[in-house]
């Protein structure tokens, strides 16, 4: 069993070095804030919950902690995603875009409410 | 929903924070158990009133169910959505048609809009940039439809269906 | 337990915490309970002094540990002498303001809890055997002194506050360095240890942390050119807190350079003390000639208090007991007769924006006793006889002769000249021109007469009778004197060690 | 090795100190300045912590791991300063941020060249 | 011009310091007093944390001092940027900013209670593991901010913060007080109680205490500081 | 208790008595101040006397105060001259504003005087040096006007004056390691000659500061004139004399023991070329008041002359005129006063003829410009005497000149003063005015009758003077009661000269006095010009006293157009921009304070291998 | 067991490397704090990491602590951007 779980904690550790790697390397590679937003979120949130997945099953009785912080970044990094989304937007950060931009509405109409107040 | 009673959201929200607790302390020695169980207490007197909206209605086995279900589901996207990051971040020409797109949803609660939303960022090629009202903005990677009906298909579909009957 | 030197700071705080709780039972307790404290403390001191002497001071562990291990309140001839002066004058400038802000009430919290922290933090500087926590009770002195410097809304407070945040975190980051470096070095942070591992340490590193503190304690001791602070800070914080930095934040200041320059390093006597002097004659100079060019009464006394810090530097930096002896003496002087004028001037300026001295034309006759009172402390601050600031000046030119130093002997004198005539100026406005129409005056509270009464009456006492403090002087001279003394009383197991 | 180790740890936490500083000296919005002395004052609990650290060592806390054995542990009194000095460093910012927004409420400007009603 | 002297400058105080620092070899093992304490903080204390062991008790006094710096960063902002209760409502105005989005207001009451427990967590442990009163204090406070950046209508009220913040502080001193009462050695802030066994919650005698103590004044402390920091830059009225 | 000790307390409680007295009723004060001036001089001529001593210990310095020969001679004129202006005060100052400040500054500057005096250490000696300075300050700026100027002028010269005798002082006890003036003057031989010289200098500075020797005497002019007159005749005639008093000890008791025994001479120069310079500017002065304090200039010149030169002939000429300037420039300024109060003015364009309105007044100022002039019987006679042939002895011929010229001169003066005032066609505005009470009268012709009383028997403060000159190394010198010696060994008996002249002088007063009385009968006014067709410019000169000596003055104007003042003013107006360039330091931008901080810690690092010497 | 440490450890500065690249070229606000989040991401990983690796449990502690500050902090930021506080 415990072999298992170290073999099992190796993995995931791995897995998750390489998608913190992968993770990072997006946002240095890609060419715009926001989809440099989509690769830094996606990657590196499962690259640490699994490498932390895997400490936790190679160190059992630390295994609900590591649960704990799995879950917490499981909640708060996409949502400080979001929200650096946002606040970019509204500070006038256009996506880079050759199809659609749905959002840029919004935000207009909200500008133009906000200066009548 | 309305109806959820405060002792009853006071419980859920007492036994959650003291389940959070016990993973902080990874033990069971009773000074460290009582100490948890009265700081919990607290924290829930503080809190119960915004923790959750649903309070102990949320154990009902079928949801429990449905939770497990979104559970795996969530997994088996984060998975893919990740290979998709990878093969687009390593390949040398960075095939990408990024836009943003829109559509809306059914939820109510603003927590399951949350969750939704969340899902949505974790999974591929797509995150939530922002919700008015009822309606999601998605930054999308590869754009592929425009329409609301093919983005809900698409991206949200599969998740909503489930949290409806968590959350509904 | 009931005079013990953690008193001191267990008190003021304590009473910190509680006033905002008081409030809520009677709000007058805000104004009173702190006084009560002041009042013990200043109580206390009396009682500490006959207890101490040369031979015998009075060391207060924290948490039970000796040093170097714990912290240490050291309450000796030297720094008791301080830290009394400090209690007893807080004592009166809280009387001095006991009215102060009267309906608003929010305000008159937060006045004086921050004044009892100012002042427990200056007693704890002056206290503290240990070196970071002298750094931590700098922060607390000067934070206070921030908020008390902005505390007005109507005036330029907060651009006085910044200057002095912006130099203040100057003044911390190299306090920090300094006490890094000595740390790493000697693995240690008590002040007598330090004393004792000292010649351990590298020159090199020795004397950069020791430039590291004299140009931090420098900014706190009003150096020049490190004092671009002062005169803003003096002339925008309340008439009482203006008092209070020249009484009881510079003392603190300039008790941690000494303490520093003295005690903890040996390089005193090979160009420490010859520093300290010069920088003392330049900034005493600097000062002058700058105050004698002031139009605003408050920033010409801030511009003097500079000048007399200097002073001290200068009689410090002698590196003699006689030397020592004297600047404790400026330092006593310049702690009752700077708060008297500046308490004073509250009251002179108290409806002119301007504060300027111009402004002041007639009030000899408006302000009969408030402009005698400031009469009073011009003429001893330039040291006439027969006031208290005379023996200062005596025994700070004796001092300097004894050590043949003419030139600065000269330097002195010509300064004070210059001193006689800015204040004489004031002087010939208040009490022999005509009072400009329709001015509005305020007239003293029955409080702050009797504050600047009794400030009035120590400086005519020392100045027909020195003989009151001429004897607390020697003893605390005594004691700064002997490092090797102060070691062995403080760290006695270590130092025999050291010996064998 | 240890040579290098030394100059580049300790010479990053001065270089990050230094930084903090010419940002104090040369930016001219408050705000700045106050960030200038915060990253001077972080630069700084970087070089003490760095100086209490002991090759090998851990961190000094006697958890049932390594209760009883012999561990070498870093030295603790810098990172006991560090939090003081943090702490500190903190009420100091926040003091300094209220004293910008008065500023900025008096003098309708953050630049710190315009604001000198106070000289001579 | 001005930048270039300043660099030289810096760059002569860089070497110094460079010059002085680089004696001490990194990471090497020195004497001093820090081996007493690694000594004895296991030993007297029964404390795991040597750092907390430093922190609380023998430089203690430090301690005090930093709970003070807060109290008075407080008092200081509340000095500094006094706010003018309207005259009507006896309320603050509220703020103008935009809203926060839903799934940030969601996340806010989601985690703030877990926030509020790690916070909980980490100052009653400080003697076993590296929290600490500061820390912990510092966590809740960052619970209230994630309340204060979510709802632009959430406002702490003041009164609590007093409160708690004046009762920490009192018992932190009256801890102090009763060490000179009860203590063996009669010193301030001296420990009178048991000090049970090693990694034990109920070890470290006063220690566990004070820093509970800190944690709420610390917390109390933060959440007004950064209270009055948010709320006033958006509402307040000075000068 | 000590009768020093008592001297003193009366003098200092009497100062503050007065004060408070005078804070609760007016005449409360009034009889305070005239239980001072008659307590202090009873007490003193009855119970003080020279060889009475106490010593203390203060603040950890071993005091000492008790007269000796030398200083009683100063006391003496002290405790005539200031008693008699405070009681002349209580008069003049009739319903003045703050008089608790002006009665406590007098007295308590009497009180510094008989300080210095009994000082016999050099602390106590500038303790009340410095009690005496400032308490006359707070006269000279009492009236408020030209506190800018005449006040901080006084201060700044007497801080200079002061702090150099401070600097001597404590260079000389660490020499001595003693503050004790016997002391001192044992050992000052034993310096090195830097230090000899150092600490004269600076204590002669201190000392020629308050006898206005040249170029030191710019603020005495305007601070006799501003200051009330009835305490001008104590400033001019009393405290001038601290001066002179110290400038003795310096020059013969510590100087001539050592090398620089010649600086008394350059001493001399300056005091001879002071008194001629003050000489003429008194003479074209318009103000009464202003050409006395010239005048007092002038005649502290020739004191200081007769010092400096050093002989036993000259100094005992020095001090007798310093005796008796104090009395006839006290009682000078005691008739300018009575004028002043009485006709509003002194400015002598203004007024004339007083004589008939003022006799009393006339005759004490008659007295004393006689005994100015140096025509016996009055002691200025005696004084002038002795000084002539010291100088000549002395064979510094141009010295002599310079004497010689002053002391005619100074007849045009004197002659101007008294014309300017009291004679000379009386105005119509001016007729109403009546002689001055009997306060200010009374002490003015006691005064004056010691003038005389001095000129006729001379030996009355010759005694004391004899007695004095032995303290300062010269024993046995002699002294007679009426008669006066030469180097020669001739004796003029002075009786007999005092009589003649006191005879034809009376008789000549009864004449002037008739005339005056007949000159009323049927008088034009100056200024009645209307008959003669013409209407007067305003610049045409209607009265006698205006540019009284026109042709003189024009001869001399190249000489007396360079004030020394003007080198003074430009030195300050240089300091002045110093400190206002210093001040810009301050930019008030606090980043650049900031920049200070680490420009000054770099600099120091830069600097510390020198600074520590490694 | 060694190696493998050294291996992911070297990974995983690698993509430190790569987010202090980005932090430094920003090139707008937004971007650095993309940076700084996933630079805490890893952060809060690799403590647990070295936790593991060095048997300190405390060590879990201090990277929940980290994260829960970290993700704060950039939620600030991201208000800040959008005028929300
Ligand atoms: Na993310
Ligand atoms: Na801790």
């Amino acid at each position: 069993m415990e072999t298992v779980l170290l073999y099992l904690g190796y993995f995931f550790v791995s897995l998750g070095a390489v998608f913190l790697f992968l993770g990072a390397f997006g946002i240095f590679r890609m060419p715009d804030f926001y989809t440099r937003l989509q690769a830094g979120t996606k990657s590196s949130t499962l690259g640490a919950m699994s490498l932390i997945l895997g400490v936790g099953l190679m160190q059992p009785e630390w295994f609900f902690k590591t649960l704990i912080i799995i879950i917490f970044i499981a909640i708060s990094n996409p949502i400080s995603s979001h929200a650096l989304a946002r606040g970019a937007y509204k500070t006038h950060q256009k996506p880079l875009t050759d199809t659609i931009d749905a959002y840029e509405e919004v935000v207009k109409e909200d500008e133009t409410k906000n200066e009548e107040e | 929903m309305e109806n959820v009673s405060n002792i009853s959201k006071l419980i859920y929200t007492w036994i959650i924070l003291f389940i959070v607790w016990l993973a902080f302390t990874s033990t069971l020695a009773t000074e460290e158990v009582v100490t948890g169980m009265f700081v919990s207490m607290i924290v829930a007197l503080l809190s119960f009133r915004f923790f959750t909206g649903t309070g102990l209605s949320v154990f009902t086995p079928r949801k429990v169910l449905y939770l497990i279900q979104y559970f795996f589901v969530f997994i088996a996207a984060l998975i893919k959505a990740n290979f998709h990051v990878a093969k687009i971040v390593l390949s040398p020409k960075l095939p990408i048609n990024p836009g943003i797109v829109e559509f809306e949803t059914n939820l109510k609660s603003d927590f399951a809009k949350m969750v939704l939303a969340n899902s949505i960022t974790l999974t591929p090629g797509t995150f939530t940039v922002d919700i008015v009202e009822n309606r999601y903005y998605i930054h999308w990677l590869e754009v592929s439809a425009t329409d609301e009906e093919s983005v809900y298909k698409e991206i949200a579909e599969s998740f909503e269906k489930i949290l409806l009957k968590i959350y509904e | 337990m009931v005079a013990n030197p953690i008193l001191y700071i267990a008190l003021p705080l304590f009473t910190a915490f509680l006033v905002p709780l008081l409030a809520k039972l009677w709000k007058p307790l805000v104004r009173i309970v702190p006084g009560l404290v002041l009042a013990y403390l200043a109580i206390m001191s009396v009682v500490l002094m006959q207890q101490v002497s040369p031979e015998k001071p009075i060391i207060a562990m924290i948490a039970g540990w000796k040093a170097p291990w714990g912290i240490n309140l050291v309450f000796t001839s030297f720094s008791g002498f301080i830290a009394s002066l400090i209690s007893i004058l807080a004592f009166f400038i809280w009387l001095y303001s006991f009215g102060f802000k009267k309906v608003e009430f929010d305000d008159a919290q937060k006045y004086f809890i921050l004044f009892m922290l100012l002042t427990a933090g200056s007693i704890g500087v002056v206290l503290t055997g240990d070196i970071f926590n002298m750094f931590v009770f700098i922060e607390i002195t000067s934070l206070s002194a921030y908020a008390l410097t902005a505390f007005y809304k109507g005036r330029d407070g907060a651009e006085a506050a910044f200057k002095f945040l912006l130099i203040g975190s100057f003044s911390s980051i190299m306090l920090l360095l300094g006490i890094a470096i000595l740390y790493t070095y000697t693995g240690t942070l008590n002040m007598a240890h330090l004393a004792l591992l000292m010649p351990q340490v590298p020159m090199h590193a020795k004397i950069t942390s020791f430039l590291l503190f004299f140009v931090a304690l420098g900014i706190e001791a009003e150096m020049f050119p490190l004092n671009g602070w002062a005169p803003d800070a003096y002339s925008q914080a309340p008439g009482p807190i203006a008092a209070s930095f020249a009484g009881i934040l510079a003392k603190a200041g300039i008790y941690a350079l000494i303490r520093v320059s003295y005690t903890i390093f040996d390089l005193g006597d090979h160009g420490g003390f010859e520093l300290l002097l010069v920088m003392g004659l330049i900034t005493m100079v600097v000062s002058e000639l700058v105050a004698m060019r002031q139009e605003n009464l408050r920033r010409m006394l801030a511009y003097s208090s500079m000048g007399q810090m200097g002073l001290i530097m200068i009689a410090f930096g002698l590196g003699t007991k006689e030397g020592i002896y004297a600047g404790l003496f400026i330092m006593f002087n310049h702690a009752v007769i700077k708060s008297l004028l500046f308490l004073a001037s509250a009251y002179l300026v108290y409806y002119t924006s301007r504060k300027k001295i111009s402004d002041l034309d007639g009030f000899g006759k408006l302000l009969p006793l408030t402009s005698l009172l400031f009469g009073l402390g011009a003429f001893a601050i330039v040291g006439l006889p027969p006031f208290s600031g005379f023996w200062s000046k005596l025994s700070l030119l004796i001092a300097t002769a004894n050590s043949h130093m003419e030139f600065v002997l000269a330097t002195v004198l010509a300064v004070s000249v210059i001193e006689i005539i800015y204040y004489f100026r004031v002087l010939g406005r208040l009490y022999f021109r005509k009072a400009h129409k329709e001015i509005k005056v305020r007239k003293p509270t029955w409080n702050s007469v009797v504050t600047m009464i009794v400030l009035a009456l120590v400086i005519i006492a020392v100045g027909v009778h020195p003989d009151f403090i001429t004897g607390l002087l020697h003893n605390a001279a005594t004691d700064l004197a002997d490092k090797a003394d102060y070691i062995q009383k403080i760290i006695p197991d270590l130092f025999s060690q050291t010996l064998n | 090795m240890n040579q290098i180790l030394t100059y580049s740890v300790y010479g990053s936490a001065i270089l990050v100190m230094l930084i903090g500083i010419y940002a104090v000296l040369t930016k001219k919005n408050l705000i700045k300045i106050v960030i200038g002395l915060s990253i001077m004052d972080s630069g700084f609990n970087l070089l003490l912590v760095a100086l209490g650290y002991i090759k090998g060592g851990t961190a000094p806390i006697f958890s049932p791991a390594v209760a009883g054995k012999d561990v070498l542990m870093v030295d603790p009194v810098p990172q006991a300063l560090v939090l003081t000095a943090i702490v500190i460093g903190f009420g100091v910012t926040a003091v300094a941020l209220s004293l910008v927004i008065r500023l900025y409420r008096k003098h309708n400007t953050i630049k710190i060249d315009e604001i000198k009603t106070l000289k001579w | 011009m001005k930048k270039l002297v300043i660099i030289s400058l810096l760059l002569v105080l860089g070497y110094s310091l460079m010059n002085t620092f680089s004696d001490i070899e990194f990471g090497k093992k020195r004497e001093g007093i820090s081996s007493y304490f690694l000594e004895h903080s296991p030993d007297d204390l029964q404390v795991a944390n040597t750092v907390t062991a430093i922190v609380v008790s023998f430089r203690g006094f430090d301690t005090l001092g930093e709970v003070t710096v807060l109290f008075l960063a407080a008092t200081a902002m509340g000095t500094i940027l006094f706010r003018r209760r309207s005259k009507h409502t006896g309320l603050n105005p509220q703020r103008k900013s935009p809203q926060a989005s839903r799934i940030v207001q969601a996340a806010g009451k989601l985690l703030f209670p877990a926030i509020m427990i790690l916070g909980a967590y980490v100052f009653i442990h400080g003697h076993l593991t590296p929290g600490g009163g500061f820390q912990g204090g510092a966590i809740i406070a960052t619970g209230f901010l994630l309340l204060l950046i979510s709802y632009r209508q959430f406002k702490v009220e003041h009164k609590y913060v007093t409160w708690i913040e004046s009762l920490a502080g009192l018992s932190f001193v009256t801890i102090g007080l009763l060490g000179m009462i009860l203590g063996p050695h009669n010193s301030f802030l001296e420990n009178f109680l048991n000090v049970g066994s090693l990694n034990d919650l109920l070890s470290g005698g006063v220690i566990a205490l004070v820093y509970i103590a800190v944690g709420f004044k610390v917390g109390a402390e933060l959440t007004g500081i950064l209270d009055t920091l948010i709320n006033i830059r958006e509402t307040g009225d000075i000068d | 208790m000590n009768s020093l000790i008592i001297l003193l307390f009366i003098l200092g409680g009497g100062a503050l008595l007065s004060y408070f007295a005078f804070l609760s009723k007016h005449a409360f004060g009034q009889a305070v101040v005239w239980l001072v001036a008659i307590a202090s001089p009873v007490y003193f001529f009855t119970q003080v006397a020279v060889g009475e001593s106490f010593s203390f210990s203060l603040g950890g310095f071993e005091l000492a105060l008790g007269f000796n020969h030398y200083s009683w001679v100063f006391a003496l004129l002290i405790m005539v001259l200031s008693p008699l202006s405070l009681i002349y005060s209580t008069g003049y100052m009739k319903s003045r504003l703050r008089l608790g400040t002006f009665y406590f500054s007098f007295i308590f500057s009497i009180f510094g005087m008989m300080g210095i005096l009994m000082s016999r250490d050099l602390v106590s000696l500038f303790i009340f040096w410095e009690i005496m300075t400032w308490a006359s300050y707070l006269l000279v700026i009492y009236r408020g006007k030209d506190v800018e100027h005449t006040g901080i002028k006084y201060m700044i010269f007497s801080a200079v004056g002061a702090y150099s005798m401070f600097m001597a002082i404590v260079i000389l006890n660490r020499e001595m390691h003693s503050f004790d003036i016997a002391t001192v003057i044992q050992n000052f031989g034993n310096m090195n000659a830097a230090d000899q010289w150092l600490t004269g200098i600076l204590l002669l500075i201190g000392f020629a500061v308050k006898s206005a020797v040249m170029p030191l005497h710019v603020w005495a002019p305007g601070a006799y004139t501003n200051t009330p007159t009835s305490f001008t005749a104590v400033f001019s005639g009393g405290l001038s004399k601290m001066g002179v008093y110290g400038i003795g000890l310096v020059l013969l008791n510590l100087y001539s023991h050592s090398d620089f025994s010649q600086v008394g001479i350059y001493l001399a120069w300056l005091g001879a070329i002071t008194a001629v310079m003050a000489t003429f500017r008194a003479v074209f002065q318009n103000d009464a008041k202003k050409l006395l304090a010239y005048s007092s200039v002038a005649q502290l010149g020739y004191i200081v002359a007769g010092i400096g030169l050093g002989t036993e002939l000259s100094v005992f000429a020095g001090i007798y005129l310093a005796i008796l300037h104090g009395a006839f420039k006290g009682t000078l300024f005691m008739a300018v006063g009575a004028v002043e109060r009485q006709a509003g003015t002194t400015d002598m364009t203004k007024i004339s003829g007083l004589i008939k309105n003022m006799p009393w007044t006339f005759f004490a100022a008659l007295v004393a410009i006689i005994a100015l002039a140096g025509i016996p019987p009055v002691g200025g006679f005696v004084g002038k005497w002795m000084l002539y042939e010291a100088a000549i002895n002395s064979e510094h011929m141009f010295l002599v000149i310079l004497i010689f010229i002053s002391s005619t001169a100074a007849f045009l003066y004197s002659f101007r003063f008294l014309f300017g005032l009291f004679l000379g066609q009386q105005e119509e505005e001016t007729a109403h005015i009546k002689e001055a009470p009997a306060v200010m009268v009374v002490p003015m012709i006691l005064l004056s009758l010691f003038l005389v009383l001095m000129g006729t028997f001379p030996g009355i403060i010759f005694k004391p003077i004899a007695a004095g000159m032995a303290e300062l190394g010269f024993q046995g010198v002699p002294w007679h009661m009426s008669v006066l010696y030469n180097m020669w060994g001739d004796s003029v008996n002075l009786t007999y000269v005092s009589i003649t002249f006191g005879t034809v002088f009376l008789l000549g007063l009864v004449y002037i006095t008739l005339i005056a009385r007949k000159g009323t009968k049927h008088k034009l006014s100056t200024k009645d010009i209307h008959t003669a067709g013409e209407i007067p410019k305003p610049e045409d000169n209607l009265n006698y006293s205006l540019d009284f000596y026109k042709p003189f003055e024009r001869v001399l104007s190249p000489l007396l157009k360079h004030k020394l003042d003007v080198y003074y003013n430009e030195f300050g107006k240089g300091l002045e921009a110093l400190f206002n360039f210093m001040r810009r330091i301050y930019t008030g931008n606090g980043q650049t304070y900031a920049l200070y901080v680490v420009v000054f810690l770099v600099a120091l690092i830069l600097l510390s291998g020198r600074i520590f010497g490694i | 067991m060694n190696v493998f440490f050294i291996i992911i450890m070297g990974i995983i500065m690698l993509a430190g490397v790569f987010a202090v690249i980005r932090f430094i070229k920003g090139p707008t606000t937004a971007d650095r704090v993309v940076a700084l989040d996933n630079l805490s991401t890893i952060v809060v990983a690799t403590l647990i990491f070295m936790g593991f690796v060095f048997q300190r449990f405390i060590y879990i502690d201090v990277s929940l602590i980290y994260a829960v500050l970290g993700f704060i902090g950039v939620l600030t930021i991201a208000r800040y951007l959008e005028g929300g506080i």
